[in-house]
Order: structure tokens, then C-alpha cells, then sequence
């Protein structure tokens, strides 16, 4: 019965979906926050890459808020797993491969990581991709060898230091009148690496939060005791 | 003749049904966050789908050559954000799925809500009516009185 | 007046740095969440008067609207944003072994639930409402019992698909509209979204958004939640975050979606949620559920209420809101001793007559008993439905006047096993003081709007003005057109 | 280049229903994430590449390995998804 309902339900929208479908009309509206942007945002912000200009400056308050939302997710999810028990079983240690590659792949990792975190305001990336690859890159040594667990007092400071940095420099915009987030700095010429004033920073510091956060979030889903 | 448009909206509300599908229809608690996963793909292709047009170009100026006609990128900050939300949700959401199995053995999720009730009854101390569709199953673990 | 932004960003800096802090000192982290919600609150109520005259719109980052993030300040959301913060400042959750993981996750609560109120940006608004959805889980998870972990999955994931509906929703409007911005949607409304497409992308925002308003459809997950979670939790979700999720809602019809149709379905929605939470509760059996489905009934008459057009529906919805807002919370306080089936909190009167004597003042002020101001807030509803002279609006009046019957029913049925004379039952133990002494806080503030309801009617009044006028909202924020 | 989008949207539609109806998980999991790599794909043909490198950082690599290591610890890959 429930499943029959459930199709009924399913249909049903599938209809509204097709009336909605032919009343669209494709790419006729012109984006007027978009075409504003983007005649805009090279001399308002100073970054090349406009959807870093958007995602930080224009919108950086969302970027706040996204930031927070993986630190709940984070602290939710440690408080839901909870404390290890200390006799819990682990898995054994990986095959010799994967050690070896464990350790061959860490510097590498660390350095594209911190190249797509720093040249988030020139070329496509930024802080959340380069955070995801930080820490993939801390979390394949855990993969090879489990018995040495991350350090979680570690993992946790960076995170809240680096969420800090980031509302600490939004706030340091209204110290002197400005509205919260506004960037501030010279935002020195097109295209360089210094460029764009506080974005790179505010970049660092989203990087380092989402790498810390999901390197810890990872770490507590493999380190609850193994089952089988 | 064949338009580009209409294909990609179509893979958008297409990834949306088979989401809200994958939700409504299955039992399995993984296959649902599976679903979940879906509708929120589908609804970022669709955000990114609304202001597209052909023959934009990124809207990143490479070398100082500023593009004539380029993407517009707000939906593209958006979906930015609205995928690092999705993976936020999904991690929270395995967490707890971890606890619920270890909690009551299952990831059935009409067994689960039969044995949530359960508990809830027992823990106001309302003797529940065992309910005549309930699983053989579920009438057994009530006897032993595991969980 | 840029500093209403620290609503918003005061919290959530300190939860980034309470792990740092606790490991500095425990004691530390153990008050300074509480001192910065008072500061908070201290920046909000030196607002208020500000705000008399005119609302204020902040331009975040310093960029026009609708390039930036614009944060829109009326009465009627700074209302809401102080509420969040004395709520969640009264209701901190004290139990529990992990404090520091509830402390952090209440101070987010309280910043998102401010940044809810005030902002004026749609792809912000979802942004907030996932922000809120997402402490929810944690804090309601953070009883870890089996049936909590249960209960908070299910709660996921339809809050999940409903945020998944609402973001459709939002995509749709972009896509008609091309701007996300508050204001200028409402000006590019009566052209781009007085279509099938906006009618569609209402509905999906309402479904979407009506998750955390315990809207018909989608709020299987109430008793259950309400049920596992701490008290303390409940109260808070039920009290506050329900009628922020109203706020959002109310503030898409009243500035975009003015086609009756749209009104229509909110209307509905708000019968069939009043009919089914209402009888709900008259079969429930526990203390928790109880209460919890008449929570669903009370947000079902606040649905009705608003989907009567123009100001005096806002009128009308915000005071059942603002009414609702004092006594759930004092409700669920009430209900940290009384958790269990109702038959065994006979004789409760005993072991603690002041908490009996405040369920039956709270009981009273849901009835709808003429001098609490339950009464004049449902007062309210019914004339205004009545004048409508609609069949449906009938209805809804109708449905109104029975389930505030069968609230009697159910509610006086509770109070009167307070004062039954059973010996060989163990009697329910007494309050903890700590509860007792908010929970009264709450009555006495009941107590005291029933004295002074004149005064307070007009100030909610011009609340309500103030925020139906929709031309005052785009002249706030004045939105710059394309060249 | 129409073909090659027709092409991708039809795989990924292909693999989002295959994620529902396959029996064993690990399977459900590698359609899952050929299905954000698909998405991945046409993110790039919407001229969005940095929600592109996103959505393969995440949506592909993050996900699948959150999905696996869930799936590990609730003891579903020896029996096949009972």
C-alpha cells in the first residue's frame, strides 16, 4: 500500500515537473547581480577569478555561514560518535603498496593543496578544493597505517583559530566604519599573486578549516571500532 | 536541431525524480542517503542551469585578456557553497546511520521506526499495543526484550 | 548601524573559539557563551527604538544590493532575532555529559537563528535555514540514546528533502527573475513570477521551508523528535525556530507571491494541520507527545491566520506567534519532570503545586480563556477569517473553534489527574528549580501582557504595519536596476 | 558537441537509476560516483570550472570515501548488501 502511494505521489510530480518544463524558457532573463558583477568586479575587488570575487566579496557572509555549517557537521558528528573506546579493535595495518604510496603521496599532496588554496583569487580553486585535498593528504596516513591515530586536540585548534581568523578579519572591517566582511587592503594590480587584498587571507583561512575539519571528520568515521 | 538546453534541463529534473524517488521509495537507510545525495545534485546542476547560456565563456580573466561574453558567477558561488553543505549533511548523516545499526541491529527503516516507537513507549512507561502488522521479527525481539 | 551584524557574528566567533577557550579553562567555557547571548540581546533591544520610524537595511561587505548580501532590520525581525537570543539564553541546554559540544552548537543556534530573522537575500535565507537545520540534529542527537539517534535520522532526511525542494524553488525564481535579492524580486514580481512557474516555485519553498514550521505534509517528524530530544531542545525548537521558519514564509508572500492560489494552498495546508495535530494530541498518552501535537495544532491556526491577505493577516499571525512563543517553551520546561504517560502524573499537585498551577495558566492561555491573551490573539483570527466572507476562511474558523474544543478536552483532562487522590501510586517528582524559576519567568510574562494587552496590541500592531508595507521594503533597500 | 553532452546526460541518468536498484552497495557506490563525475564533466561544458574542480573534489573523491569508509563500518561489504 505505502509503496503504491508513494508511485501515486511520484507521478503526480513528475506531471507538475513536465508543466513547469514547458512554461521555461531557456537563457532569455539576463542575470542582473551576474552582468553587474561582472563589469564590476575587477576594480571593486581586484581578484581575476570573478567567482572567487563573488564567493568572497560579494558574498562572502554565504562563505561565513558555510564555514560554520561544516563546523557543526563536525562537531555534530563527533557528538553522535562519541569517545573511542580505548580497547576497540582496529584494522590491521595496510599492505606494503599502500604504505609506500602513503608516504610517496603526502608532500605531494600537501604542496597541490596549499598551490590551489594560494592562487584561489588567479586560476579556478580555492580554499574549499584545496582544503578537501589538505586533507585527503592527512588522511592517507591514517588509511595505511591505523594504529597511529590523529592528533584530534591538533585537528580541533586549527580549525577554530582559522574560523576565528576569517570572522576576525570581517570584523576588523567594522572597527574602522565599514560594513561587516568588507575587504579590506590595496587590492595591487590585476593577476598578480599579491593581489585582490584580503581575499588571499580570507582563502587561507577557509582552506585551513576545511582541511582540518574534514580531515577530523574522516578520522572519526574510520576510528570508530572496526567492524567484522 | 538537437538542443543543447533541453538536455541539460532534462538531466537536471531527471536527477531531481530519481532523488526524491530514491527517498520516497526505498527502505534501506543508505539507499535513502543515496537518494538524498542525488536530489541535491540534481537541484545544483539546475541552480547553475537557470541564467546559462551558449557561447559564454568562464569569468576569469587569463593574462589580462577580459572575455566579451562571460558566465554569470553568482549561481556558480552558490552551487560552490550548496556542494560543500551537501557533504557536510552527508557525513552527519552516515554518523548517525553508524549509531542507528549499532543501536538496533538494523538499517531497515520500518523496523527502525517500529523499534523507536517501542523505545519511546517503554520509556514513558505506555504499554504499547503490540501492533498486529508487525513483523514475526519484531514480536520475537519484543519477547526477549533486547534494546 | 552596522553593528546588528554582530547578532550574527558575535556567537558564531565565540563557538569557533570555545574548543581554544576550554582548553584554557573549563569554567571559561563554561559562561562565556551565556555572557555573549546577553551581549547580544543588550545590542539588539538598543535597536528597537531605532527602528520606530523606519527599517534599517545593512549592505554587507559595503556592496549595493543586489550585488552584496543586504541584512533588512524591521521591527518585525529584530522581534524575531531577540527572541532566538533570550530564548536560546533561558533555554541553555545545562544537562548532558558533553557540555562543551551543546554549548558550542546553542551559541550557532542563537547566531543562526538571529541572521534567519534578518536577512534579506534568499540564497542567504537557505544558507541560514541549513545552518539551523543542522545544529538542530546535533542538539537533539546530543541525548544519545537509541531512540534520539533514530528519531534525528528521520528528522534529517526530511529536512534534507525539504531543503532540496526549497533550493528548486529558489533556482526556479532565479531563472525567471535573475536576481535573489529581496527587494528587487518583489519589484520584478507582478511581471516575471505571476506564472505557473512562480506558483510552482512557491509551493516548493513552502513544502521546503515548512519542514521547521511543522507544516502538514512534512511533520512526521514532531512527536518523535519532540519525544527523544532534551527537553530544554524541544522548547526551543518548538518555541522559536518553528516561527522563524514562519517569518521566512511570511515574508515571501507579503513581498513576492501575491496570487490568491498561493494563499489557497497555505490555507489548507493550515486546516488539515490543525485537524490532524489537534486530534493527535487528544489520543496521545504521554506528557511529550501531547504537547508536541498541539504544537503542530497551534502552527496549523498560524498558517490560517496568515494566509488571510494583506495586514491584517500578518496582524492576526503574529500575535497567535508571539503568544505561542511565551508559552510552548514554559510548556516543555514544565514537561522535564513530567515526561511520562499521563496516568501516572495523578496527584503531581502534591509534589509540586506551583508547576500544576502553571500548567493550568498555560492551558488556559492555549484554550483561549477571555482575560489571558490567548484569547484575544484567537479573537483576532476569527473576526478577521469571518470577514473574509469565504466559504474556505469559514472553514477554517470553524476547524479553529473545534480544536480549541477538543484542546479543553485533552488539557483539562491532564490538569484535573493533578488533584486526584491516589496513595499507592509513587506521585511524580517535584521541578528543579532552575526550571521552575524560567517557566514561571514565562507565566508571570503571560500574566503581565493580560493586564497591559491595549498598549501592547498597538505596538503589535504597528509591528505588523510595518512589515505588510512592501513598497517601505523596497525603498530601504532601493536595489540598483541594470543600465 | 551536443552529441557529448546527450552522451554524458544519458550516462548519468543511466548510473543515478542503476545507484537505487543494484543489489550491493560497493556497486550502488561506484555508480554514485560516476555520476558526479559526470556532473563534474558538465560543469565544465557550462563554463564553470571552479564548481567543476569542486564537484569532482567533493562531490566524486570526498563523498565516495565517506560512503566507503560508512560502509566498512557497517559491516556491508562482506555480505553483498544482504
Amino acid at each position: 500500500m505505502r509503496r503504491l502511494s508513494s508511485a501515486l505521489f511520484l507521478l503526480g510530480l513528475g506531471l507538475l515537473i513536465a508543466a513547469i518544463f514547458k512554461g521555461m524558457e531557456f537563457g532569455t532573463v539576463a542575470p542582473i547581480a551576474g552582468q553587474l558583477i561582472n563589469s564590476a568586479a575587477a576594480e571593486q575587488v581586484g581578484a581575476a577569478n570573478f567567482v572567487t570575487s563573488v564567493v568572497l566579496g560579494y558574498r562572502g557572509f554565504d562563505t561565513l555561514l558555510e564555514l560554520t555549517i561544516l563546523f557543526t557537521a563536525a562537531t555534530a558528528g563527533g557528538l553522535v560518535l562519541g569517545k573511542r573506546a580505548p580497547n576497540a579493535k582496529r584494522d590491521p595495518d595496510a599492505g606494503f603498496i599502500l604504505q609506500a604510496g602513503a608516504d610517496l603521496l603526502f608532500p605531494l599532496l600537501v604542496v597541490v593543496g596549499v598551490y590551489i588554496i594560494l592562487h584561489g583569487h588567479l586560476t579556478p580553486g580555492g580554499g574549499f578544493q584545496g582544503g578537501v585535498i589538505l586533507a585527503s593528504a592527512f588522511f592517507i596516513p591514517m588509511l595505511a597505517r591505523p594504529g597511529t591515530p590523529m592528533s584530534h586536540t591538533a585537528v580541533s585548534t586549527i580549525e577554530g583559530l582559522a574560523g576565528a581568523c576569517f570572522i576576525f578579519i570581517g570584523l576588523l572591517a567594522m572597527f574602522d566604519g565599514e560594513a561587516f566582511l568588507t575587504p579590506l587592503m590595496d587590492k595591487g594590480e590585476l593577476g598578480a599573486l599579491l593581489s585582490a587584498g584580503s581575499l588571499p587571507l580570507l582563502y587561507l583561512a577557509v582552506g585551513l578549516k576545511v582541511g582540518s575539519e574534514l580531515a577530523g571528520l574522516l578520522a572519526h568515521l574510520s576510528e570508530s571500532e572496526a567492524v567484522d | 536541431m538537437l538542443d543543447t538546453g533541453l538536455v541539460l534541463y532534462s538531466a537536471a529534473f531527471g536527477l531531481i525524480l530519481i532523488g526524491i524517488a530514491g527517498i520516497v521509495l526505498s527502505a534501506h537507510l543508505v539507499r535513502i542517503i543515496f537518494g538524498v545525495a542525488l536530489l541535491e545534485a540534481g537541484a545544483n546542476l539546475l541552480l547553475l542551469l537557470a541564467t546559462w547560456r551558449e557561447g559564454a565563456s568562464a569569468p576569469i580573466i587569463v593574462a589580462g585578456r577580459v572575455p566579451e561574453f562571460m558566465a554569470d558567477p553568482v549561481p556558480q558561488a552558490l552551487v560552490l557553497t550548496a556542494i560543500v553543505i551537501g557533504v557536510g549533511i552527508l557525513a552527519l548523516a552516515l554518523s548517525l546511520a553508524l549509531r542507528v545499526q549499532r543501536a538496533y541491529g538494523t538499517l531497515d527503516m520500518h523496523e527502525v521506526r517500529q523499534r523507536m516507537e517501542q523505545e519511546i513507549a517503554d520509556q514513558a512507561g505506555i504499554d504499547m499495543p503490540a501492533s498486529s502488522h508487525a513483523p514475526a521479527a519484531v514480536q520475537a525481539a519484543r519477547q526477549e526484550g533486547s534494546a | 548601524m552596522n553593528q546588528l551584524a554582530l547578532l550574527v557574528a558575535l556567537p558564531l566567533i565565540t563557538a569557533f573559539l570555545l574548543p581554544v577557550i576550554n582548553r584554557v579553562s573549563t569554567f571559561a567555557a563554561r559562561w562565556t557563551g551565556p555572557l555573549v547571548l546577553v551581549i547580544t540581546s543588550a545590542i539588539g533591544i538598543s535597536f528597537w527604538p531605532q527602528l520606530g520610524d523606519s527599517a534599517v537595511a545593512i549592505e554587507l561587505g559595503g556592496f549595493r544590493p543586489p550585488l552584496g548580501i543586504t541584512l533588512y532590520a524591521d521591527k518585525m525581525a529584530l522581534l524575531f532575532a531577540l527572541a532566538t537570543s533570550i530564548g536560546t539564553l533561558l533555554l541553555w541546554p545545562s544537562r548532558g555529559e558533553d557540555k562543551l559540544r551543546q554549548s558550542t552548537l546553542a551559541l550557532i543556534l542563537a547566531g543562526s537563528g538571529s541572521g534567519l530573522a534578518l536577512s534579506g537575500d534568499l540564497f542567504n535565507i537557505y544558507v541560514f535555514y541549513e545552518l539551523v537545520a543542522v545544529v538542530s540534529y546535533g542538539l537533539i542527537a546530543a541525548r544519545s540514546t537509541a531512540g534520539s539517534f533514530a528519531a534525528t535520522v528521520r528528522y534529517l532526511i526530511v529536512s534534507s528533502f525539504g531543503a532540496a525542494l526549497a533550493l528548486t524553488g529558489i533556482a526556479l525564481v532565479y531563472q525567471a527573475t535573475g536576481t535573489l535579492n529581496l527587494a528587487q524580486l518583489s519589484q520584478l514580481a507582478p511581471t516575471h513570477l505571476n506564472n505557473l512557474q512562480g506558483l510552482a516555485a512557491f509551493v516548493l519553498m513552502l513544502i521546503g521551508f515548512g519542514v521547521k514550521a511543522e507544516l502538514f505534509p512534512v511533520n512526521t517528524w514532531v512527536p518523535e523528535v519532540y519525544a527523544t530530544a532534551p527537553t530544554r531542545i524541544s522548547g526551543l525548537l518548538a518555541g522559536v525556530v518553528s516561527k522563524l521558519a514562519l517569518l521566512i514564509i511570511v515574508r515571501l508572500l507579503v513581498l513576492i507571491f501575491h496570487q490568491p492560489e498561493a494563499l489557497t494552498v497555505m490555507l489548507v495546508l493550515g486546516i488539515l494541520g490543525v485537524v490532524t495535530g489537534e486530534l493527535a494530541a487528544w489520543r496521545a498518552r504521554d506528557f511529550n507527545r501531547m504537547i508536541a501535537f498541539s504544537s503542530i495544532g497551534q502552527l496549523g491556526i498560524m498558517f490560517i491566520a496568515f494566509s488571510i491577505p494583506g495586514e491584517a493577516g500578518v496582524f492576526a499571525g503574529l500575535a497567535v506567534a508571539l503568544h505561542h512563543l511565551v508559552v510552548k517553551p514554559a510548556m516543555f520546561l514544565l514537561a522535564e519532570r513530567w515526561q511520562g504517560s499521563l496516568a501516572n502524573l495523578a496527584g503531581a499537585a502534591r509534589t509540586s503545586p506551583l508547576g500544576a498551577a502553571l500548567f493550568i495558566l498555560l492551558a488556559l492561555s492555549l484554550i483561549g480563556v477571555p482575560p489571558l491573551p490567548g484569547f484575544w490573539a484567537k479573537l483576532l483570527v476569527m473576526i478577521n477569517l469571518v470577514a473574509q466572507e469565504n466559504s474556505l476562511y469559514m472553514l477554517g474558523a470553524w476547524v479553529i473553534m473545534g480544536g480549541a474544543a477538543l484542546e479543553a478536552n485533552y488539557l483539562f483532562r491532564v490538569a484535573s489527574s493533578f488533584y486526584h487522590r491516589t496513595d499507592e501510586q509513587t506521585p511524580p517528582a517535584a521541578h528543579r528549580p532552575g526550571d521552575l524559576a524560567t517557566a514561571s519567568l514565562l507565566g508571570a510574562g503571560l500574566v503581565a501582557s493580560a493586564f497591559l494587552i491595549m498598549p501592547l496590541a498597538d505596538e503589535i500592531e504597528g509591528v505588523a504595519s510595518q512589515a505588510a508595507d512592501k513598497n517601505h521594503y523596497v525603498q530601504t533597500v532601493n536595489p540598483e536596476q541594470l543600465p | 558537441m551536443e552529441w557529448l553532452v546527450l552522451v554524458i546526460v544519458v550516462v548519468m541518468l543511466s548510473s543515478a537509476v542503476a545507484v537505487l536498484l543494484l543489489k550491493d552497495f560497493l556497486a550502488a557506490l561506484a555508480a554514485f560516483s560516476v555520476v558526479s563525475l559526470g556532473l563534474s564533466v558538465l560543469f565544465v561544458i557550462l563554463r564553470a570550472p571552479d564548481v567543476a574542480m569542486t564537484e569532482a573534489a567533493i562531490g566524486a573523491g570526498l563523498s565516495s570515501l565517506l560512503f566507503a569508509l560508512a560502509l566498512r563500518r557497517l559491516g556491508l561489504w562482506r555480505n553483498r548488501g544482504q
